[in-house]
């Protein structure tokens, strides 16, 4: 079902945990749906000196989570906002249809965070704008033929 | 201790047995005769056929004439209801249902609603899975044509009061099926004493192969079929007979009832072992279903701040095969229906483990969980941002 | 010539080949899982169900997609009607089907008419069994939503315009269904070409196991479920899927798609030759079916003044098995339908045979049959009060 | 689905043929349903002399007319009438239950030779009025429940 990639970043996850006083934290889904993602970056300068997360979810909600942390870990923040969760997913060696929905989750948990750095901090993003952070997704449901 | 293989997943199906293959083998190559010819080769299956019938009829005390074979559970629910509403459309069109059938009878019966002029009262279970008598008999309309209670829920593992409803049934005229399903081979099921009139069954529930169930239709009850054809099982179920099957389902019945007693002896042990060194070793933990009225082979936890699909997988790491009634292992949104019912929130619903215990278990196995099963947990609560607000005692339990 | 065990009903069942079998084997008691489950025990038997599914599907170049396991062609034919019949009641309630369908087709039609309202034309067919277009055409009303019409017959071996038919159905926007349960394996189907919206395959048929079918639905075909439940093959066909069973059913289908030429080959000789041969030996028998358009494996012949059941019972003493469309083999008062509807008088239906040949036919069998049938036939002729009168010249021909 | 003693009749009958000048013929059934019994009798004195018989019909139809011929054979008349369809598919040691009507079917071919007999020489029997012979029977008609 899954990839070995994902496989390995869900029973091996990089940068679990929190960072205390972070500089932007992100947090999407809800538990009603099974799945809740919480970014906390650490920005200098720009640039992403840390990251890390916590996950509640299934195997490839946490698998997606930690990869999407260590795509964007050391970028700028204006590089961090062009994750797309297509290329998290790529970068598990894909991910079943069922469980895109979770790469689409960790791609808002990184942006999500990015906005909450951009309004504590008061400064403008390019590309911030666009962004929409849908809580209600409507995800894998399958239609009765 | 080493890695180990433990299948703990037997309510969603369990190995065929060795002398149940045995029997079926035969039945292939050699004595593969349509049992419906009247040459050698179809006279050689006839009789086998007969006594499959007669070994399933004894597991719970039926006539052999009122079994009749399907292809599974699924079919046997959906026949029993549709068959019974179809016939009695004339009489009235309501139907009076659980809210924790399994998905064989809750989407037929939706099915009926939707498209065919049904109406369907789905009753309410109390915090244990356990239907109200009161409830029911409160439902009871003109109208009302069939009643269809399971007799042991699939995830939580509750008995039914399947005789008190029998009796109400009966003194308001109505017909009652009940899906035996998991019930089947699991404890003592006598259908002339509790007096139900239609039983579902599935042979690969009780080590036998898939693809294969029966139907229980006490004498006199009428049904629509809902296989049109052929005169096969008295004009009632259409469709070349799968010997092989029905032979394996007909061994597996009388293995059933052979070894019943230590059956659920066993499992009631391990069950209750099981339980115990959960709910011991492992905080934020609570059994779902009841304890008196429960499956021998049953055991279904929730584990708070977690989500039971990368519980399973975990699980799966180090070789032992478990179920979920999360959202994200059956590619549908909600949590289980049956969770819902009993009362739990969608969060708690969705870390739920279903471990149901069978003959190939042993006390090692249960060992082997008891060692692994909670590291996982701490595991997955240690990435879980639900549980860092716990053990910051920001949040009271959820 | 001494004693032989000949079968000669494969147009009843077949035997499971060895190959299929052995295929089979490791999804008992090995690989037992549940495949909507997620651990190891459910993945090991994904994969054996999608390639089964590919081969079905490459047999009769359909998409793997298209392509639902059902526990057999009744199942199947059941599914297609009500299926369509239900989703599209909306639209209309005429459906057309012929006179010779099998059973399976006719009595859901029948129970369609009876109590779901549905009006359903039962269409001609010719003295080869063949039906005609122009009739088809004449019979469609603006009401009509399905045509259900056999690929080929069971017990005369007739292949039907299916092609022009589809054709008709098309281009007057009605769903075309055809059972397609002899047809499989024993002549090419191409489903693309041929443009069917649905058809019906059963497993043992073509070598499989008993219990297994098919469905094919087009991309885009919407019908209701038969069998509603869990969400197995696409939540349009619930029930734990009979994993051993459908695996037997792809290496059955595999073997089919290889050995389909030779097969073809190899059985229209022994046919035309035991055609030849009984025609030639036994006065008073008429071939019934085409010539033209015939399985490969498929004879049928009425002989006067006897009747099928003690033809058969004497072909079964001496190893012969056969199939009759007389009355007193079924249980039911009239002979088959089939050989009503292609312009036989009851006297002469009483006495048909079916000898249906299969790949473990030889010459060898054929002789024996050539040398045994007309003994047996005058045997019998010989007891009977309608020979009787032939012999004394009092009668022409009944 | 036959037992031994049907399967014998079946394949060894006794009494197959006809009787030239017979004194009483009896033919019921019809090839439309599948089976006509045609029974001859030679009556001297009362006493059935020689009996054969005709048979198109089903493998119980023939061991039911060979056996019926059997057991009225050196019987009086009255005792010949006296047949019955179960004393005739005892003798079988039984019949399938879809099958009994052979051996209604036998009993009537002996009692309508008997009618013949007696039209032919115009004697009284004693209980032949009572016989029916149904033409129409209404044979092995299963119900759907
Ligand atoms: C033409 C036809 N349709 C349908 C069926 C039913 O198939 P099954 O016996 O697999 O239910 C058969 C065979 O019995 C058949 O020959
Ligand atoms: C309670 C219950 N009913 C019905 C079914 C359906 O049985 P089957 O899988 O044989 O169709 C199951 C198992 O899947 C079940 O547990």
């Amino acid at each position: 079902m899954y990839s070995e990639k994902v496989m390995d970043h869900f029973m091996n996850p990089r940068n679990v945990g929190e960072i205390e006083n972070a500089d932007g934290i992100g947090e999407v889904g809800n538990a009603k749906c099974g799945d809740i993602m919480k970014i906390y970056l650490k920005i200098e300068d720009n640039i992403i000196k840390d990251v890390k997360f916590k996950t509640f979810g299934c195997g490839s909600a946490i698998a997606t989570s930690s990869m999407a942390t260590e795509m964007i870990m050391g970028k700028s923040v204006e590089e961090a906002l062009k994750l797309t969760n297509k290329a998290v997913a790529e970068a598990l060696d894909g991910l079943p249809a069922v469980k895109m929905h979770c790469s689409v989750l960790a791609e808002q948990a990184v942006k999500s965070a990015i906005i909450d750095y951009a309004k504590k901090n008061n400064i403008h993003i390019d590309g911030l704008e666009d962004v929409k952070i849908d809580d209600e997704h409507d995800h894998h449901h399958v239609e009765e033929e | 201790m080493e890695k180990r293989n433990v299948y703990m997943d037997y309510a969603a199906t369990t190995p065929v047995k060795r002398e149940v293959l045995e029997a079926m083998l035969p039945y292939y190559s050699d004595l593969f005769g349509n049992a419906s010819s009247i040459h050698k080769f179809g006279r050689d299956v006839k009789g086998a056929l007969d006594r499959a019938r007669d070994e399933v009829a004894k597991l719970i005390n039926a006539d052999s004439s009122e079994i009749y074979f399907t292809a599974g559970g699924s079919e046997s629910d959906n026949w029993a209801i549709k068959g019974v509403a179809f016939a009695n459309k004339d009489k009235g069109n309501h139907i009076i249902t659980t809210k924790i059938e399994h998905h064989a009878v809750l989407h037929t019966c939706e099915y009926l609603e939707k498209y065919h002029g049904f109406e369907v009262t789905y009753l309410n279970v109390d915090k244990e899975g356990r239907i109200s008598l009161e409830e029911l008999e409160n439902s009871i309309t003109d109208k009302t044509i069939l009643i269809s209670i399971m007799f042991a829920n699939n995830e939580i593992g509750t008995i039914q009061p399947i005789k008190e409803i029998a009796e109400i049934a009966k003194k308001k005229g109505i017909l009652f099926h009940t899906d035996g399903v998991q019930a089947l081979g699991n404890i003592h099921i006598d259908v002339k004493d509790l007096d139900v009139d239609l039983m579902a069954m599935s042979s690969h529930k009780i080590y036998g192969p898939k693809g294969v169930g029966a139907l229980y239709i006490k004498k006199g009850v009428k049904l629509h079929p809902l296989i049109h054809g052929g005169a096969q099982e008295k004009r009632r179920r259409a469709g070349t007979e799968n010997i092989a099957g029905i032979v394996g389902f007909g061994k597996a019945a009388e293995l059933a009832r052979v070894n019943l007693d230590e059956h659920i002896d066993k499992l009631t042990k391990l069950r209750d072992k099981l339980i115990k060194g959960v709910l011991e070793k492992i905080p934020y933990t609570r059994l779902n279903g009841s304890l008196e009225y429960r499956l021998p082979g049953n055991t279904n936890f929730c584990f708070e701040f977690i989500e039971g699909e990368s519980l399973l997988l975990s699980l799966d790491m180090v070789g032992i095969a478990g179920s979920s009634g999360s959202a994200c292992t059956s590619g549908s949104l909600d949590p289980s229906h049956v969770l819902m019912a009993i009362g739990l929130t969608h969060e708690i619903a969705h870390g739920s483990l279903r471990l149901s215990l069978g003959d190939m278990n042993t006390e090692d196995d249960v060992d082997y969980v008891l060692e692994h099963l909670p590291k996982i947990v701490e595991r997955l609560r240690s990435i879980s941002p639900l549980y860092e607000k716990v053990t910051k005692g920001g949040n009271d339990n959820v």
